[in-house]
């Protein structure tokens, strides 16, 4: 009746990319690998005409387009592709969720230079003890206005990709800058 | 070594499988043939709760569970799941229904008449028990009109709106890739209409009849007058990628509109499911009717309802009571055991 | 122009509550319509009036269960201050939960009637964070004692209790946390007349004993006669008339109250 | 003597909305009150007597008027004062004396007579010990002290009525009829009790039935006979 | 035979599949090489609008088989309910060589020819169905 | 050329059965719930070829995270060999070409139904386990609406209540599985019904758990290194089964959780419950090299 198929070329990527990024928010500030280089692994394991996307890089909007997502604006959003951040002010309309629905907090990918720059630990669920990382090239004010918006349980969760690295911190994290 | 004897397990699931089928014998495309062709409205009534329409794969679900309706839904319900969802046609309109049985039981007469269509209602249900001496029933042919119905049936709410004695609903203008769809979100309450409305045409027609009937005999708030009953055919208005809408075809629908009185106007009930089934269609449209302003709880509240006429979830709720649970139970066991070592109940009341 | 000169006080202190301007609509109907008031530490104001008159809802606002349209609240405690309608869901249900008590006419409503009567008492504590078993039952079991509840039935559940030993464990557990204000929502309405004067009998000794401030609610004179120190009577969602109970009972000066307290007598 | 009420043009009527009518009560009142006189008030059967003790104790709302009372606070027109106000002095320094027992279930006599003491902050023990001497003052039999008013007869709830009104010393006290129907021990303990007060200068004014009772207490006599000028009302006893 | 596109598209997909297979068939050698681009089995969601209160709301699903395919900038392209996917790719090949302007008689000759066919089928169910009409009219 | 050839052969099924759609949907909501540790997130929950209440929700995760090179494991009530154990490990291996193994330390991903393995998971192990009810507050308030605003205040009063109320009746708390676990200090889960034995396993481990009810629609999540407190009275402390003291008879392992099993002369004997476990401790006494991993417990008690 039935015979084991094989994934597809699409299913292997999307498969590994849900596999680093379940990790990476798992165990915040841990790097993990991509499978290509870029947002476009992420595109693949996450979009599809079911869900509501904001997309301010323009290299990208074309995937995005393809897996035939629904364009937003950046407060309905429940993906959010930054690309490079330059404004702090940006994360101001990201959708935080309501008390009675979290989940319709925002995933948010945001482009920077890992493993160089500013010092942040990490502490919360995921996370032992503590954990350090470096993030470079975000806006002065990032982590401050991030801090604010986040009322726990609501809020939105990251991924900074650099190249085909990536790293997750969600909503639970405590940020502090060193 | 006594501890292989323990992978048994697997042996015996694959065996009692066997067994199951054994009793059904070879599956063949011909015994899927005969089963569509035996059975039409048992077909119907598939579709409808597994909410995907193809006759083929409803026969052969059939014929592969013996006629387990419960694991003949379940089967389509799951195979859907592997596949791609390619387009959303246009909504139907109830003025664009080809029309085969149409009636009201609020009037008399009605515009556009009467229109009994294929119905048991008035055949006298006795067995033909002569099929088993080995004569053929065969049905009497239809003595077919000299000019065709009109295949396309003005509404009797329209009718009753022009008398004022209802409001026609503003028809909603979301897109159709915009309108919620329970299977591909959760159910949440307050529900929306649309979670409601689908959810009614996905339930299990026992269990909707069960509690649309406890409304129908005096637990809910209204009693229903069937004001509107359709059996008919719908277009599935598709889209060429040059954006031209054509028809993929012909699907067969049903719905039913129940109606009952509320202060100085009508209110109507409504529910439509894929495939002919009447019963179905009647008890939603109540319980549709009764859910506004029903008590937490009660059988006409719409979580109630949609929970509970869900018949892949209530069916396989039940059916998992058949799992061991001994883990569970031990746990519980040593609560219990423990408790009652100490014999002593009740705690010193504090001084 | 009208100009309105307040009388100096003699007593300093500040009110407990304060009420102001409060309004609310329901649809069409207007339920309250500006109505203020204040109540100082240890006293006891009576509302009165037949049923849609805004009472119940004006004393379901002091539980801050509803919001008003509009019109301020406060109550002065060290922990809160500014209009308690503006706090959010979290910091009303604690101030709820540690300061006000409620008893309902309908014990449904305060209590789970399947669960013991010390428990019921006992959630009050936890929903304030109280984490001991031996504490909580301890309490528990000193408001019941309190409102004159009977040890032997202390893990009873309401279900399988009279009319009166429901409303002493509703009153339990207002007072389990010693609240800074106690409202009564026709507490004794329903009850047989002998248990009705009991239950007010229990009420008036905890008000003396624990000075303890009570808004009341209720359409039965007699009630409000036995306990309140003022009276404030309400009719179509409108305060009518103020005054003290006495001075309410024997010399009414509105029209409607005149009629409701010739009724009575 | 200090001044201890000041009565200014206070007059009084009921306006009854159903009966559609008013009905005057007193007109223009004026009297001055020392501490420790006694005024007794006189006056034909709806005359208004009790109405201006009940005016005069905030029960009854004055049409128009001035009551100024000298209170160890400061001075205020009773007849404007917050109801907060009247509350506090109703329990610290004016006291009001009626036939009437208001009992209630399940609270014993000794407890009700020395309820105003424990009021006023006193300890259980001593306001208990207070109690029943005044009970025993009074004539209450002692097997009564425990017992719950509320069973008791007429005559009785009136000895602990007035044990009860009487115990706490006040600066004013409003006396309506309270010797009514109270039989010769009782009447001399309570002409005995009013004594004393008016000595340590509490400040009276009286109904009574029976003037001749407290004949020796009076200071001065108001009639309040309707037709009266203010000046022709005041006559002072010898 | 100024048929607009959206009739012929119904018309092909409501058509008999062995006839369509058949002459999609005869197709092929003169449209030359075409490309396949979609060629699968899969689900139409098919939304209902509710009478008594003007909720549109998903009634079920209709398993379908699609067909597209191109040749230089046209594309042909094929509906239809039930799972045949030849009989898709069939209805994309008519419209692909009717975009195309090839064979264009044989095409509308087939067309007519289904119409007629499925008018006729559709006077004899509507005869049968007004052969229950209530007659009302009792005195 | 003819229409055969043009057309593509029909496919009736997807890799790993679940359509990409539907994998799409269930990896953002895991995402979403390994944000917010133990907050039930609402998911679409599709169809699969097993009935409501048999590990839909579970299979629906593993379905998502499998690839042909995931080594699993699945098991029921703790053995490998459970009627449903066996037939959702088939189901998994035929849809994905996945491996399949008995032995925890060999196993990438664990689905599981009421039990977690005795032997510690590491890092790089994904449990999956099957909630039939994930509604903490089910018992205390049926209406669906009504608790998840009980869940948006974190109003647990009414748990810690029930607390009180088995003690006051029954002297003890009597939950047995499903014990009421405080994640990361806000939401109140209910840790599938795994025994009270499992609980403590939850807190502070270096595994990610994720827990799914497909009949009921709802994910969640604890991450690694995220506190699970089962809900207790700070003067009565938490008690799992006494099961410390326990032989198996087939096996002779001691100190972990047991099956009784009830014998025709009224009497119990008891067998390990993790069921490969057993298999490893009959090995080792008949001599055959067995790699134990560390276990949780340790002579029958939480390390």
């Amino acid at each position: 009746m039935l015979s084991a198929p094989l994934p597809s070329v699409e299913e292997t990527r999307a498969n590994q990319s849900f596999d680093a990024l379940l990790n990476a928010l798992s165990r915040p500030g841990q790097i993990r690998t991509l499978p290509t280089a870029g947002e476009g692994s992420i595109v693949d394991a996450l979009l599809d005409r079911e869900c509501r996307v904001f997309c301010a890089d323009p290299t990208l909007l074309p995937q995005v387009l393809e897996t035939g997502a629904m364009i937003a604006e950046l407060p309905d959003a429940d993906l959010v592709f930054f690309g490079p951040v330059q404004d702090a002010e940006a994360l101001l309309s990201v959708a935080q969720g309501s008390d009675l629905y979290p989940d319709d907090g925002a995933t948010v990918v945001v482009r920077a230079p890992l493993n160089v720059g500013s010092k942040l630990r990490l502490t919360g669920p995921g996370i032992e003890f503590h954990h350090d990382i470096k993030i470079a090239g975000l806006p002065t004010g990032f982590w401050h206005m991030r801090q604010e918006l986040i009322r726990y349980p609501m809020g939105f969760d990251l991924f900074f990709v650099d190249g085909d690295q990536v790293l997750g911190i969600p909503r639970s994290t405590k940020v502090e800058e060193l | 070594m006594a501890y292989v004897a323990t992978r048994g397990g697997e042996r015996a699931i694959e065996q009692s499988e066997r067994l199951y089928r054994a009793a059904m014998g070879d599956i063949t495309e011909q015994r899927v043939d005969e089963v569509k062709a035996a059975m039409p409205y048992l077909i119907d009534r598939v579709m409808g709760e597994a909410s995907l329409y193809d006759e083929d794969l409803a026969a052969l679900a059939l014929a592969q569970t013996g006629g387990e309706l419960f694991e003949a839904v379940l089967a389509l319900r799951a195979w859907r799941t592997t596949q791609p969802r390619l387009q959303v046609a246009a909504p139907i309109a109830q003025d664009q229904l080809f029309t085969h049985r149409r009636i009201s039981a609020a009037f008399k007469d009605i515009p556009g008449g009467q229109v009994l269509g294929p119905t048991l209602d008035y055949s006298h249900r006795i067995l033909a028990t002569d099929v088993l001496n080995g004569a053929t029933y065969a049905p009497e042919k239809v003595e077919a009109a000299d000019k065709p119905s009109s295949a396309y049936q003005p509404s009797v709410a329209a009718w009753q709106a022009e008398n004022d004695l209802l409001d026609l609903p503003v028809p909603d203008d979301t897109k159709p890739e915009d309108i919620p769809d329970v299977t591909r979100e959760p159910l949440l309450f307050p529900s929306k209409r649309a979670h409601t409305l689908q959810s009614l045409a996905r339930s299990e027609t026992g269990g909707a009849l069960a509690l649309g009937y406890a409304a129908m005999r005096g637990y809910g708030q209204a009693h229903p007058t069937v004001n509107e009953l359709r059996l008919a055919e719908a277009e599935i208005a598709v889209t060429h990628p040059n954006g031209t809408t054509f028809s993929a075809g012909r699907v067969k629908v049903s719905q039913a509109e129940v109606v009952s009185k509320k202060g100085e106007k009508l209110e109507l009930g409504f529910a439509a499911t894929l495939g002919w089934n009447e019963v179905k269609c009647i008890s939603a449209a109540t319980l549709d009717l009764n859910s506004k302003g029903a008590e937490k709880g009660s059988a006409t509240e719409e979580e109630f309802y949609l929970y509970h006429t869900e018949g892949v979830e209530s069916s396989g709720f039940c059916i998992h009571f058949k799992l061991p649970h001994y883990v569970t139970f031990q746990s519980s066991l040593d609560a219990m055991r423990d408790a009652k070592a100490k014999k002593s109940p009740k705690p010193e009341p504090a001084q | 122009m009208a100009i309105t000169i307040e009388a100096p006080r003699l007593v300093k202190a500040a009110p407990l509550l304060k009420a102001q301007n409060v309004s609310k609509t329901y649809g069409h109907v207007q339920a309250v319509k500006n109505v203020s008031s204040e109540v100082f530490p240890g006293e006891v104001l009576g509302i009165v009036g037949e049923s849609g008159s805004g009472k119940s809802t004006f004393l379901r606002m002091l539980n801050l269960e509803e919001t008003p349209d509009s019109g301020s609240y406060t109550l002065d405690l060290p922990e809160v201050d500014g209009n308690l309608f503006d706090l959010d869901r979290f910091a009303r249900r604690m101030l709820c939960a540690k300061r006000i008590g409620i008893v309902y006419q309908n014990p449904h409503l305060g209590l789970l009637m399947k669960h013991s009567s010390s428990g019921n008492v006992a959630e009050r504590l936890l929903v304030a964070g109280e984490r001991r078993f031996s504490v909580l039952r301890e309490k528990a079991q000193e408001a019941l004692e309190a409102s004159e509840f009977p040890v032997d039935r202390l893990d009873a559940p309401p279900i399988e209790l009279s009319g009166g030993m429901q409303q002493r464990v509703q009153l339990a557990k207002a007072i389990a946390l010693e609240p800074a204000l106690l409202l009564l929502d026709e507490p004794t309405t329903g009850l047989d007349v002998s248990v009705q004067a009991l239950v007010l009998d229990t009420l008036k000794r905890l008000q003396q004993e624990r000075k303890i401030t009570m808004v009341i609610v209720s359409h039965d004179l007699g009630v409000i006669r036995t306990l309140a120190d003022r009276v404030m009577v309400m009719r179509r969602g409108e305060v009518v008339e103020a005054g003290l109970a006495d001075q309410i009972f024997q010399d009414p000066q509105h029209a409607y109250t005149q009629q409701l307290v010739h009724a009575k007598l | 003597m200090t001044t201890v009420l000041e009565v200014q043009s206070l007059t009084k009527g009921f306006t009854m909305h159903h009966l559609g009518n008013h009905l005057a009560a007193f007109d223009q009142v004026s009297f001055n009150l020392k501490a420790g006189e006694f005024l007794l008030l006189k006056g034909q059967n709806g005359a208004g007597k009790s109405t201006l003790l009940r005016t005069l104790y905030r029960s009854y709302v004055a049409q128009s008027g001035k009551v100024i009372f000298h209170s160890q606070h400061g001075a205020i027109d009773l007849l404007s004062a917050a109801d907060v106000d009247i509350t506090m002095l109703r329990r610290e320094e004016i006291g009001f004396v009626t036939q009437f027992l208001v009992a209630r279930p399940r609270v014993s006599a000794e407890a009700l007579v020395a309820e105003p003491l424990r009021m006023a902050g006193e300890t259980a023990e001593a306001a208990m010990d207070e109690a029943r001497k005044w009970l025993s003052a009074f004539g209450v039999k002692e097997d009564l002290w425990r017992a719950y008013p509320t069973t008791f007869s007429g005559g009785e709830q009136q000895k602990v009525n007035l044990a009860r009104a009487l115990i706490l010393p006040q600066k004013l006290l409003l006396l309506d009829e309270p010797t009514a129907s109270l039989d010769v021990k009782a009447r001399a303990a309570l002409v005995a009790r009013l004594a004393q007060l008016k000595a340590d200068g509490t400040a009276m004014i009286g109904v009574f039935h029976h003037p001749d009772d407290v004949a020796h207490l009076i200071d001065r006599v108001i009639d309040l006979t309707p037709g009266l000028e203010n000046e022709e009302r005041e006559d002072v006893v010898v | 035979m100024d048929r607009p596109h959206s009739e012929i598209l119904s018309i092909l997909a409501r058509s008999k599949g062995a006839a369509l297979k058949a002459f999609g068939e005869t197709l092929i050698p003169q449209l030359g090489d075409i490309d396949v681009q979609k060629s699968q089995t899969g689900l139409v969601m098919l939304p209902m609008r509710d009478t008594a209160q003007g909720t549109a709301f998903h009634l079920g699903e209709v398993l379908v088989s699609e067909a597209q395919i191109k040749r230089g900038d046209l594309q042909g392209y094929g509906m239809r309910k039930g799972r045949d996917l030849e009989a898709a790719m069939a209805m994309a090949l008519v419209d692909l060589a009717m975009q195309s302007d090839m064979a264009t008689e044989d095409c509308h000759a087939f067309v007519s020819a289904q119409k007629q066919l499925q008018d006729a089928e559709d006077h004899t169910t509507l005869c049968e169905v007004e052969a229950t009409r209530v007659d009302m009219e009792t005195f | 050329m003819s229409l055969s050839t043009l057309t593509k052969d029909w496919e009736p099924m997807s890799y790993g059965f679940l359509d990409p759609s539907a994998k799409r949907e269930i990896r953002r909501k895991m995402l979403k719930a390994v944000a917010v540790p133990g907050c039930q997130m609402p998911y679409a929950s599709r169809e699969v070829p097993m009935a409501r209440g048999w590990g839909t929700g579970g299979l629906q995760v593993s379905l998502t995270l499998i690839n042909p090179e995931t080594t699993v494991k699945v098991i029921d009530q703790g053995a490998d060999d459970s009627v449903n154990a066996a037939s959702i490990r088939r189901f998994l291996a035929r849809v994905s070409g996945a491996p399949t193994t008995l032995d925890t330390l060999d196993a990438d991903l664990i689905q599981s139904r009421h039990r977690i393995p005795e032997e510690k998971l590491r890092e790089d192990q994904v449990l999956v386990l099957q909630v039939p009810n994930p509604e903490p507050l089910r018992p205390v308030q049926p209406n669906m609406s009504i608790a998840r605003q009980m869940h948006a205040d974190a109003d647990y009063g009414r748990m810690w209540l029930q607390l009180y109320e088995q003690i006051v009746r029954s002297g003890r708390v009597m939950q047995g599985a499903s014990y009421p676990s405080m994640v990361n200090g806000r939401h109140v889960m209910t840790p599938s019904p795994i025994p009270r034995w499992d609980v403590p396993k939850l807190h502070m481990a270096k595994h990610l758990t994720i827990l799914s009810a497909g009949r009921e629609k709802r994910i969640h999540a604890v991450p690694p290194f995220t506190r699970v407190e089962p809900l207790v009275f700070d003067d009565v402390p938490y008690k799992v089964e006494e099961h410390g003291d326990l032989t198996c008879v087939r096996s002779g392992a001691k100190g972990f959780f047991m099956n009784e099993i009830p014998q025709g002369d009224g009497s119990s004997t008891y067998e390990i419950s993790d069921s490969e476990f057993g298999v490893k401790s009959i090995k080792q006494t008949e001599g055959t090299d067995t790699i134990f991993g560390e276990t949780w417990y340790k002579n029958g008690e939480m390390s």
